[in-house]
């Protein structure tokens, strides 16, 4: 069982660190901003949803880039963290395309 | 064999506590050293095959002699009232056995049988790691099957008997007691599943782990045996797909339970949405109970054949490629279901499609075979079994992958027998191949080479016997979890089949008797087994048997080359494992 | 061969497609079968151990296994080319067939509940009247049935007109065929639907022509005259289809 | 990959360039996101099969105080992340400032969703009903709606809270460890993969407050 001594002892490997409050702020005025097109905009359902949905995946992305640090990884953990992605489209777009 | 110091981080997994100083408790039964996990994961799903056994027995009696009462029920009058009177079955208790039976056998004999033994015992042995990465999750992994596996068990005992809804629970039966008659049992059954669902997920995050990150120096992922990949493949299809299965059953419970509607019509709930749910996780399941046992025939049949795995990358691409593949065919479990025509049209596609890898695999493992100076040791008598049944197996399939064939032959014998040639004629086929080929390694002593040939040979036969019938009455027209077949007219002409397919399934199950005989007794009689018996390459083989906690003792193997260099011009001897540098001279022949 | 696989008589315009492809992957996967375990066991006898001798020490042929490769999934795609148009034809609603008789089948355990047209031809409508585990159809007439479940999932099988489609309780699930062949059949449930699974069964008779109209006007009278053909469901009948004469009717 | 790279490469625990601890959670987060995906997907094709059992943003939902919630989960983030850079300069103040501000955070927000489930039950937005009659909010009238809408709310929410709770009891044992001074500038991985976890449980909230409280 690797302790976290030898653990880390692996990867203290000193990256400049981001400006985590920026980050902070800019996940802030995005759910601002969500709350305003949802609530005071005109926007068609259709066109609300996709650009809602692209709100939440930008503050999404920036979570795990920034804060879990994805950005500063080997690219091949990020391939570990996009598999089940694909999967999960498959999923919800084949049933939906069902006879309900 | 040559080896380096191992660096500190490496074996404070394993080698901190030194296993002289282990108490009995922590050293058997709690234990963390992956090949004791392995070993207790061993034991355990052996005993849930025979139950599962079992049932499937009192099954076929009532389809041989449906309600018969000058055939009663062996042992029938021991079960209470609620199961069988006077020595006929009720149709409810039938139906619960036949959940039960596919459940027990999937969930809790096949799935641990593959995964939780040879996972745990074979990974760390076949990359050189002194134990899993985290071998405390690794114990919890076991201790949470034991409860799942009692909790399903309990489920016959309470009030409305086991789930009876078939090993799919498929709603609105599963969901309402109105219906089936069953709520507690079709709950536990649902609580059980999460648990050892839960069981298998820290299991296979474990695994993955110690793969990528504990692989001993020198072995590329292009020099590990096939067995390792295909536990690889099969552990990250768990770690993807049983969480599907959790929330599915997470939603069941809550129909079931607080009147939730998600399956349920009444609240504008889908039937069809558990099922899309169900399969998702289950067709990846399927492939989960077939490639380990596709491994395990790999590696035993080099070594019998004495030749490299033919098409080492073909076969490791096919491994891969059936996993990718795996996850966009699920369909074809519900052809009839109602689903949209187009997507089913789609999904034929798709299932025609992954006959392709398994396709290679069987031509590369004629092409092992080819050539070789075959020692017809008993595991590579149950791995060419494995390899003549899965491909009726695999060829049945594609009868029921092609829609408009399937509409006759869906939810009849005839799946009965595809699934049972895949899970008995191949998994367990490449179970037993395992349990005899590592046998040695795991306990130290040798399994009786004639047992283990009689044994062969009688389940060989009385399977076929058993199971080919079964294609005909499918194609005839016989229902599956048909709990009385007479009561059809059109069926009655086959009856006789029955009868012949239970006498024969009452003979499979004996056969087994030897088996259990050959396992237990030779764990304290049979005779010592060498570092090396069977003269194989791969890792595992370079460690004492059984080896000590810690594995190789404190030092890392180094590998020098894949595992599968039988016959090598260069080599003396007819094998050359991964760690040596230079080829070994001819040892004495092992009797055989 | 279909002797050997003892498949049940066919009496449905599609089914000889089915059979066909049946036995046509029945022969493909039987060579391939044959031929495999043949060059298996063949391997096995010349090539087994004698000491002295040494295996050929090769890794694999990479010709080879693209031409093996690519023959399987040749096969495969044509055997899916093949069968997906079957498929549509048989399950697409929208290249059915014009029905030349409309029924609503209702399952629920453990019986088929078949709601006929009546006198206007149409569905829900006054004149409509419902047999219980009786399906009654005209030969040679495209049949349109709209399947319905009132609990549980059940499967609308009829082995003779290679039908099989499950009732799924909220949906109304399509399907249609067509009977060549006057006669008494059978209609079964293929899906695990509780207890009484196994008895869920009712006849199937197909008329020739003019006995249908006969029958038909029949129950029309009859529902005439019970009620006045006021409620939808006057005049169930059947209850007691007796399973003997069924059994006896039954020709192969 | 000759033998000699593979040597240094494949060194036990760093032959991915990350250490077990933390690609065993990456793993792990994977199977997560596949639960939650069950779910939502589930969420997704009823609303999808039934939009008459939804009833629009705002009106059952209390937005503006979720809106809240999310921002405190938010904070609870920012304060986690700062905690783990804190502990990579070797501040042991820093570190156990902040990773109690995270467990308080977390405690805040898991006060608030017990708050507004207690209302919406008195409401009478329930899972299991056939039908609710809640109070429309800004002067709306009630709403009529289905069961699916309280079972598919509770289901993913109520899942999320568990994995927040877990998280928050966590943290504690983590902020314990911390004020036992366990973690260095050196070695430090309990709280990295700590805070991979809550971070995640962020993520899926963010996702979760889009498609329930905003579509």
């Amino acid at each position: 069982m690797n302790t976290p001594g030898e653990a880390a002892g692996a990867t203290t490997t000193h990256r400049k660190q981001p400006n985590y409050y920026l980050i902070w702020v800019f996940l802030g005025v995005l759910t601002l901003a969500e709350i305003g097109v949802a609530f005071l905009s005109a926007i068609p359902k259709q066109v609300l949803i996709i650009i809602l949905v692209a709100l939440a995946v930008w503050k999404a992305l920036l979570v795990a880039m920034y804060y879990m640090h994805l950005k500063f990884e080997p690219r091949k953990l990020w391939w570990i963290a996009a598999a089940p992605l694909p999967l999960a489209v498959i999923l919800i777009i084949i049933v939906m395309m069902e006879r309900w | 064999m040559s080896t380096i110091a191992v660096p500190h981080e490496a074996h404070a997994a394993g080698a901190h506590e030194h296993h002289e100083a282990i108490p009995f408790i922590r050293r058997y039964i709690f234990s963390t050293d992956h090949k004791i996990i392995g070993i207790q994961f061993l034991f355990m799903s052996l005993f849930f095959l025979l139950v599962g056994g079992l049932l499937a027995m009192a099954m076929r009696w009532q389809l041989a002699w449906p309600s018969n009462p000058d055939m009663p029920l062996p042992g029938g009058s021991v079960l209470p009232e609620t199961m069988v009177t006077d020595g006929i079955m009720l149709p409810e208790f039938y139906n619960a056995l036949v959940t039960m039976h596919g459940t027990i056998m999937v969930f809790f004999a096949i799935m641990p049988l593959l995964v939780g033994v040879w996972a745990n015992y074979l990974i760390p042995l076949q990359i050189g790691a002194p134990d899993m990465a985290f071998p405390r999750l690794n114990m919890a992994s076991f201790w949470l099957a034991v409860p799942a596996g009692l909790l399903m068990l309990a489920s016959f005992f309470v009030v409305g008997g086991a789930a009876n809804a078939g090993w799919t629970g498929y709603a609105t039966l599963s969901t309402s007691e109105v219906y089936s008659g069953v709520k507690l049992g079709q709950q536990l059954w649902c609580v059980s599943l999460v648990i050892l669902g839960f069981s298998s997920l820290i299991g296979a995050v474990n695994y993955i782990t110690t793969l990528i990150n504990m692989r001993a120096p020198g072995l590329t992922w292009f020099r590990l045996p096939l067995s390792t990949w295909a536990l690889f493949v099969t552990s990250v299809l768990i770690l993807l797909a049983v969480p599907i299965l959790a929330g599915g059953l997470i939603m069941l419970f809550f129909d079931i339970t607080i009147d939730t509607t998600f399956f349920r019509p009444e609240g504008g709930g889908q039937p069809l949405l558990w099922q899309h749910l169900f399969w998702f996780f289950g067709h990846p399941e399927v492939y989960i109970l077939i490639l380990p046992a596709m491994g395990f025939v790999s590696d035993i049949l080099a070594n019998g054949a004495r030749k490299p795995i033919f098409g080492y990358h073909a076969m490791v691409w096919a491994i891969v490629g059936i996993g990718f593949i795996g996850w966009v065919v699920w369909g074809h479990h519900m052809f009839m279901s109602g689903m949209n025509p187009m997507l089913g049209g789609f999904f034929m596609v798709t299932t025609l499609i992954i006959a392709v890898p398994s396709a290679i695999k069987t031509f590369n493992w004629l092409g092992t075979v080819w050539g070789g100076n075959i020692r017809f040791h008993a595991p590579m008598l149950y791995a060419l079994g494995f390899v003549s049944l899965f491909v009726i197996g695999g060829l049945s399939g594609i009868f029921l992958a092609a829609g408009p064939v399937d509409i006759p032959l869906h939810d009849t014998y005839f799946v009965v027998a595809h699934i049972h040639y895949v899970l008995v004629g191949g998994s367990l086929f490449g179970i037993f191949a395992a349990i005899t080929f590592w046998y040695p390694k795991m306990f130290g002593r040798m399994m009786s080479e004639m047992l283990g040939k009689i044994h062969f040979a009688l389940t060989f036969i009385f399977f076929n016997l058993t199971f080919f019938p079964m294609h005909m009455l499918g194609s005839g027209g016989m229902m599956r979890r048909l709990y009385d077949p007479t009561q059809y007219p059109y069926l009655q002409p086959q009856q006789d089949t029955n009868v012949f397919i239970t006498i024969n399934a009452l003979l499979l199950f004996g056969t087994q008797l030897i088996f259990a005989f050959n396992f237990l007794w030779n764990l304290w009689k049979g005779k010592r087994a060498t570092e090396n018996p069977w003269e194989a390459n791969s890792l595992e083989w370079s460690a004492p048997s059984p080896p000590p906690h810690g594995n190789w003792g404190g030092v890392v193997p180094i590998v020098n080359r894949g595992p599968y260099e039988y016959s090598a011009p260069e080599a003396e001897a007819d094998y050359w494992p991964q760690t040596d540098v230079a080829a070994p001279v001819r040892a004495a022949p092992v009797s055989h | 061969m279909d002797g050997f696989w003892r498949l049940p008589q066919n009496i449905a315009t599609f089914g000889g497609d089915i059979d066909r492809m049946f036995i046509i992957i029945a022969w493909i996967t039987g060579i391939v079968f044959v031929a495999v375990e043949a060059l298996l066991l063949f391997y096995l006898i010349k090539y087994r151990g004698k000491p002295g001798r040494k295996a050929v020490f090769t890794h694999g042929n990479s010709r080879l296994e693209i031409i093996w490769t690519t023959a399987t999934a040749l096969i495969v795609v044509v055997i899916g080319i093949m069968s997906r148009g079957l498929w549509l034809d048989i399950k697409d609603p929208r290249r059915f067939p014009e029905p030349g008789l409309e029924l609503r089948i209702t399952a629920k355990q453990f019986e088929w509940n078949v709601t006929y047209p009546g006198a206007d031809g149409q569905l829900d409508t006054a004149d409509d009247f419902v047999k219980r585990n009786q399906l009654h159809v005209p030969v040679n007439v495209p049949v349109k049935v709209d399947l319905e479940s009132e609990d549980v999932i059940h499967s609308f099988y009829l082995p003779e007109l290679r039908l099989k489609q499950d009732a799924v309780p909220g949906m109304t699930i399509e399907a249609w065929f067509e009977a060549t062949e006057p006669g008494a059949y059978t209609v079964g449930c293929a899906e695990l639907c509780g207890l009484g699974h196994y008895r869920m069964r009712g006849s199937m008779t197909v008329y020739a022509g003019t006995e249908w109209d006969t029958w038909y006007q029949q129950e029309i009278q009859a529902v005439a005259a019970a009620a006045g053909g006021a409620a939808p469901l006057a005049g169930v009948e059947g209850d007691a289809a007796p399973p003997a004469d069924v059994a006896a009717a039954h020709v192969h | 990959m000759s033998t000699a790279a593979a040597a240094t490469l494949d060194r036990a625990g760093s032959g991915f360039g990350v250490y077990n601890m933390k690609l065993g959670m990456w793993v792990f987060l994977l199977s997560e996101v596949m639960f939650f995906t069950g779910l939502i997907g589930a969420y997704i094709i009823l609303r999808f099969a039934n939009p008459d059992q939804f009833a629009q943003p705002g009106v059952v939902l209390n937005v503006p105080l979720t809106a809240l919630n999310t921002f405190i989960l938010i904070c609870s983030s920012v304060t986690m992340v700062k905690a783990f850079a804190e502990i990579e300069q070797g501040n042991q103040k820093g570190l156990r400032m902040y990773l109690l501000a995270t467990v308080i955070l977390g405690m805040i927000f898991l006060g608030i969703q017990a708050v507004e489930y207690t209302v919406l039950t008195h409401e009478g937005f329930v899972p299991m009903s056939s039908s609710y009659d809640a109070l429309g909010r800004d002067g709306t009238p009630p709403v009529e709606g289905g069961p699916l809408y309280g079972a598919t709310f509770y289901t993913m929410t109520g899942f999320h809270g568990t994995h927040v709770t877990i998280g928050v009891l966590c943290m504690m044992f983590t902020t314990f460890q911390a004020f036992r001074g366990r973690y260095t500038a050196e070695s430090h991985g309990g709280v990295e993969i700590m805070g991979l976890y809550w971070h995640f449980v962020d993520l899926v909230w963010i996702i979760l407050f889009t498609i329930v409280y905003l579509i």
